[in-house]
């Protein structure tokens, strides 16, 4: 038995795109010899953001759009533990715009998986970052006016070093993305184009089927300016999966030298203060 | 003995080097002090000034009045002529013939090529003026500049020490303290309180007056081994302070009221997935951005209620700096104890009051984390009637697995909307509260105890109260205090044993809605019957409360 | 005579459906209703229900019990069990035999090949208990969906009312409503009363329960000429309102507790630079992320104390889905008389309750600006002591520079750190809170005038213990009720004609620490000596008042 | 005289580069036959952020952060305004990141001014989102440990549609770059360097002078992704001002085709609601 499942019974619709990224995920991990006791995930609030609450492991289900500074703060408490970042595209790109972004700019050891529906799930159907432009929607009722966020685009321009997309109807591929990212260390961002069966009869399951193209092996995901490029597609013309971009550098707690161990394992004691305390005499 | 020295100009014309030096001589005199910088929000140009009031006992209140004003250009000289006592005197760097304002200019001095020699030739005069042997201002050689620069300013200092050698000196009466002397301001005692506690993770957005707690920090991090990290905004500098600290690592952040604000949805959170947080509020004047490096007192009611729902805080709003450094190693074994968040309310005097004071004794203090090291079969994270010392948190066993959630939760900290859940998850917080209640410190009389008046004061504003009473007393007025660190959760009968028939109730804060007496009111029934404000922006004094309180007083003879 | 009929089930089985053609019928028979939706933080499946109270008088509180439950599947029909009066109807979609259980299921229905058919009947087999005539049922002829569709789901309902239509039915004292009745909820009240205030502009981000007001207005946006936006995030929402307020438009902004934290700071830039801002905060149980779709009344000081340092504002909570209307429309006359910010509770009850109420009368509705148009030599924006119709923004003429700003500032808005100016603009906050009290409306007293027991109410709770004192009344208990709907300032003497001697206060309130008990001591000095709580995320109801209210009085005998 | 100019003292440091961006925007606004009634001068929290108090025209100073939305709040009430936004780095791009990011999805029609002096002027010289990794600043003892924003890039990213850099000290440059932002109708972000005499000793004057160099007239700045590439540029290979990209599309107003004339200029009157509540009956 896997052990990061659990027997509990969601509050997902039936026919929902999270249930491939939670079943994805939770063999991921156990593949790569993980126990529950070994991983954290962190996430925001909606849909997508249950997920810590269906997954046996370290959890901690936070507030809309925060997600990424707690996990931030987790990880520098403890970075022994995996961390997973598990939120909406709400979540991340709306609420949650500016977190991402700095903790992009801090190359925070995490992999960051994003539910993207293109749409407000839990709110019942509102427009999200990623919802496209003149769409109509349960609120947007004359069509969305403001242009879509491209995830992977803005990613890129921010520094994120790992930089992917992937589709919840294709378990194979995104098991293989989430992999990756838990291989690489630093930011790993991925987008997942997952079908809200619900309140998105635009961006369907079949929609994402017809549209969706694996990366060419022949793809180099080094290239930021090509990255940036091959980001520009999707929709009509095709929406690429795969890696992007890749770029190794420091994770952010590579950039703190005096830290020799977890922040978490330091005995500490009142003691500390005495040398201080005689500076200031 | 007291004296007040007065160091005004523009900023960066060196008013807080020359200060700096002023408070080392008269530390090493083994005199005591306070000094108060009050700044405006610029970077250069303006009118700064510091207020150093010295004396030979403790001093918890600058006076308004100099005794000495040094003024480092024409608008300070201008300012010296109204804040200078009538017998005080003035010293200025700008050439002048006028009565009363003694210049620091010869040619001796422009002949020294640097710009700062005005400003130390003031230095070396209000050395001559407090009585200092010349030797004090040997500092002036040992510092990080260059020796060229050591040795000017050296110079200068000796003219202006020269010049006002003649005049006649205060006697102090010098005696060896008890304990050694530190010197520091209200910022630092709070870091220093962090440090003591264990706390691993700071985390805070730059914001005046609250900065000077991460730079502290900032500038120790590599020998305490913490992590010290400027967030993006103060949303995210709470969010990972909570991060931290609900995987063990004690954790805190910082920031002014505007800051705060921004941090009250998470605070929520802290508080419903009982995660011990530590936060300090530097108070500001508000509203909105306000007046940036200023002093008030007006964030209490706010800081008490702040975030949707109901949920078990604590408030402590240190007296003093060195109850800035107890009461913050305090905080964290609160919070850890109770599983809540704990708010620190200082204010912009507190944090930027350098004062001497008793060395900080650490012997006695006592890091208690109350956590859970034993693996416990079917461990309930959040068990309802369980509510000190069942804390784990992710990897401190090998077997636990732990669940934060910001929603109502069960035992296990998974959703729950059942009914029964949400109502003992709500009287757990209650309970929480009444427990805390038997923890906390009772405030603090001082005074005679035949008081006829009883001053109420809270936070910063309490040290300085205290002060007041002991001047009220010798002028033979039946005036007492009593001061509150310890804010909330608060006893319905706290003022039970103070407030008799007779006793008039003077309610002293540094807001204009009298936010502590409107809490008093609302736990305790009483109100107070007169009150004493201040909200200008400037802080208390002690010389001022005593005129206050000595008009009340003779209202109702 | 009441009836209350409970539509149980998942979500997605058509309980709001169902509950809608039940309202229609019940408004076109004449009988009055107050229907409340509870349901899961969820999209599909769970528990939810709705809970309809028929009257032929008007409603203010739904029934715990139901008299016809309408059981959508398995799960629904095991709480049908627990939550039917002993007398009650239970229908069932379930094929079953158990006794005191309908089944709805038939040959027949089971031939209408439609999925909604179940609950079809179920509407049917309403009509048919309440006593009306077939032909109520033709709604489901007119709807939105196919022809096919709408034949199968009027032959289903036709199958339904059969199986009813000889039970006993009640017997209604209909009599023609003197004023004609429309249907809405509380949401739809507070965005109507914006457009008809003239609001321009709503800003908000989503957040249950108070994504309705946007929904609302988002839908009419063309034909009131509105602009409504979906911002980035709560902050954005109010400050967006804020910059459309200060520029002449009247702008709205509505969240629920988590999102009003993130105003916090902006509400206090509102208040300083005077701008007429009107925000709803429509209340959930805290803390943090709660319970998302239940109630809850725990924000109240909160609100009352939000954001650093002091200022005016005014907080008013409807007690009625009618009194939400006229409120909202008052706040933004009373928003823009004193240029400070209004603050709107309500709460996921008020919110989610569909009630009949008459028609909202607009004949006597005036939108009051209070600008200043005329052309002002040296025109200053912020005289300190010039608090109504001074007000000018960009554009209103062609001479004017209009300055807004966040910190301390002079009279035409420009930065200063001066203490009188400091002090003359916290006067002027104070002295317009002097001000404003005098406009607000004073609590309503109701029930027998001879009352032993006064219970104390404010927003939603305050309509149902109206109806709790009817029914007290009725039942010969001296008891009245005090209702707030304006909230603050509050006055000190506010209950000085109400509290006499020998008459106990009882403190009603949807939260466990009775915030607005709190208040009224902390202003008034009066504390109550019982309370009635609830803080299960469920409503209260007038009968459950009525049984706490009757322990507490025969307590006192 | 330029009816912009006011007579009152700044609180900026002598040599300040804010003083050299305040004089070109008041000439730009003065050749442009602009009124002080017809502008709108918009502000978060800063040094750079005083600019409203220092100009003759209608202003907002808010809060830190937030400048964003209450333009937009501003230009929806009363587009007639010609909106400026004169903000800092930090401001901007650190506590405002997320509302840029939104504005910019939006279109707003604004000239955005970006003051970049890459610190934190106001609060005494701590790292801004722009300081560079490993520089030591009075906060930042140890040097920086985030990755530094690419604003061009960030922009481009998210779909601005004018994004360009100019130097305080080159006001032909900076007085150009203003007249085409206002120009351009939809967001035009500038983020203009500027020295900050007083905190930031490594990007002073000098080292902005010997670095900045104009694009080249054959430049062409409709290629997002040679746009993008040309954004990566920065530091001592060379800073590229100029506009970097330029696009054409609806401004955010131009997308609500039910307004006919500003907010503030319908009449109101309670009786709106009147056919509303008749659908109620
Ligand atoms: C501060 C705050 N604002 C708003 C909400 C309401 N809210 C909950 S989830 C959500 C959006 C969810 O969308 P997304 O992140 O895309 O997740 P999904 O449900 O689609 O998986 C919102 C707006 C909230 N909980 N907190
Ligand atoms: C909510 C909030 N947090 C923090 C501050 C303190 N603060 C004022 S200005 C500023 C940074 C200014 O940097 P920048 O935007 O780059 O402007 P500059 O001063 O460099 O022109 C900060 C952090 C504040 N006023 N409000
Ligand atoms: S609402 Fe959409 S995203 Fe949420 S569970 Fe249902 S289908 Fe999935
Ligand atoms: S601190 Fe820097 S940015 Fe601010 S005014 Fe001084 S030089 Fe300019
Ligand atoms: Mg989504
Ligand atoms: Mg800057």
């Amino acid at each position: 038995m896997n052990p990061f499942k659990l027997n509990t019974k969601t509050t997902w619709c039936p026919g929902c795109g999270n249930f491939g990224i939670l079943e994805s995920l939770s063999q991921v991990l156990e593949e790569a010899s993980l126990k529950p006791q070994d991983v954290l995930v962190v996430s925001g609030i909606g849909q997508a953001a249950k997920l810590p609450h269906y997954i046996h492991a370290h959890g901690m289900n936070t507030l809309h759009g925060r997600a990424v500074p707690a996990a931030m703060g987790a990880h520098v408490a403890n970075p022994a533990l995996k961390l997973i970042l598990t939120s909406g595209d709400g979540d991340t790109y709306g609420e949650g715009g500016n977190h991402l972004l700095h903790g992009i700019r801090r190359n925070l050891d995490i992999v960051h998986m994003v539910h993207d529906n293109q749409v407000y799930g839990l709110t019942k159907g509102q427009g999200s970052p990623t919802t496209a432009f003149g769409q109509v929607t349960r609120l947007q009722y004359d069509g969305m006016k403001s242009d879509p966020l491209n995830p992977m685009a803005f990613a890129i321009s921010v520094g994120c070093g790992f930089v992917a997309r992937s589709f919840s109807g294709d378990p194979k591929h995104l098991k293989e993305i989430i992999k990756a990212a838990m291989a690489y260390k630093g930011y790993a961002l991925i987008d997942i184009l997952q079908p809200c069966v619900s309140f998105n009869q635009v961006n369907t399951f079949k929609w994402y089927k017809d549209r969706v193209f694996k990366l060419p092996e022949t793809y180099d995901p080094h290239d930021k300016v090509r990255a940036f490029e091959m980001a520009q597609q999707f929709g009509d013309e095709g929406i690429p999966i795969g890696i992007l971009y890749q770029e190794q550098k420091t994770d952010f707690l590579g950039r703190f030298s005096h830290l020799e161990k977890p922040l978490v394992q330091y005995e500490r004691s009142p003691k500390a203060v005495d040398t201080l305390l005689d500076e200031l005499l | 003995m007291k004296k007040t020295i007065v160091i005004g100009g523009a900023a960066g014309e060196g008013i807080n080097t020359a200060a700096q030096f002023v408070e080392r001589m008269v530390k090493e005199k083994g005199l005591y002090f306070l000094s108060y910088k009050n700044y405006m929000s610029r970077v250069r140009g303006g009118y700064n000034f510091t207020t150093l009031t010295v004396s030979d006992v403790p001093v918890h209140s600058i006076c308004d009045e100099a005794d000495f004003f040094l003024a480092l250009n024409e608008e300070a000289t201008q300012f010296a002529k109204l804040h200078t006592a009538p017998d005080g005197l003035i010293a200025t760097t700008e050439t002048t013939s006028e009565s009363g304002l003694i210049s620091l200019k010869s040619e001796a001095l422009d002949a020294i090529k640097n710009k700062n020699s005005g400003t130390m030739a003031g230095v070396g005069a209000i050395a001559a003026y407090l009585g200092f042997e010349r030797d004090k201002l040997m500092h002036l050689e040992q510092t990080k500049w260059s020796e060229v620069i050591n040795r000017q300013n050296a110079e200068a200092a000796a003219l202006g020490y020269a010049l006002f050698q003649s005049v006649e000196h205060p006697v102090w009466q010098l005696k060896e303290p008890e304990k050694p002397q530190i010197m520091l301001n209200g910022n630092t005692a709070v870091a220093l309180g962090a440090i003591a506690a264990g706390a691993g993770f700071y985390c805070a957005y730059p914001m005046a007056p609250s900065t000077g707690i991460m730079a502290y920090l900032m500038k120790k991090q590599k020998t305490t081994h913490m992590l010290v990290e400027q967030a993006e905004d103060e949303i995210a500098a709470m969010m990972a302070a909570i991060g931290a600290a609900s995987n063990g690592v004690r954790a805190m952040t910082g920031t002014s009221g505007g800051g705060f604000s921004l941090m009250v949805e998470s605070l929520g959170f802290a508080a419903v997935s009982e995660v011990p947080l530590v936060a300090c509020n530097v108070q500001r004047p508000g509203p909105a951005t306000g007046l940036p490096t200023r002093t008030e007192q007006a964030d209490l009611l706010f800081t008490l209620f702040a975030s949707q729902g109901e949920f078990a805080r604590i408030v402590l709003a240190p007296t003093s700096v060195s109850d800035a450094f107890y009461t913050t190693f305090r905080a964290f074994n609160l919070a850890e104890k109770y599983q809540v968040p704990v708010l620190i309310l200082t204010d912009q005097y507190l944090a930027d009051s350098t004062v001497t004071t008793n060395r900080f004794e650490t012997e006695a203090l006592k890091i208690e984390r109350y956590t859970q090291t034993e693996p416990i079969e079917d461990y309930k994270r959040y068990e309802f009637e369980n509510y000190i010392g069942n804390r784990k948190y992710p990897g401190i066993d090998s077997q636990s697995v732990i669940m934060t959630d910001s929603h109502v939760h069960d035992v296990y900290g998974h959703v729950s909307e059942a009914q029964d859940v949400t109502n003992a998850l709500k009287q757990k917080m209650m309970a929480k509260m009444k427990m805390i209640l038997e923890d906390l410190n009772k405030p603090e009389l001082v005074g005679v105890s035949d008081y006829k008046h009883l001053m109420i004061a809270w936070g910063s504003t309490a040290g300085i109260v205290r002060e007041a009473v002991e001047m009220l007393n010798e002028n033979g007025q039946k005036v007492a205090a009593l001061c509150f660190s310890d804010i909330y959760p608060m006893s319905e009968n706290v003022l039970e044993a103070y407030v008799k028939p007779g006793v008039t109730v003077v309610n002293v804060e540094g807001n204009a809605t009298n936010q502590f007496g409107k809490l008093l009111r609302m736990e305790t029934g009483v109100k107070y019957a007169r009150s004493i404000n201040r909200y200008d922006g400037r802080p208390f004094t002690a010389k001022g409360i005593v005129q206050s309180m000595e008009v009340i007083v003779n209202e109702s003879i």
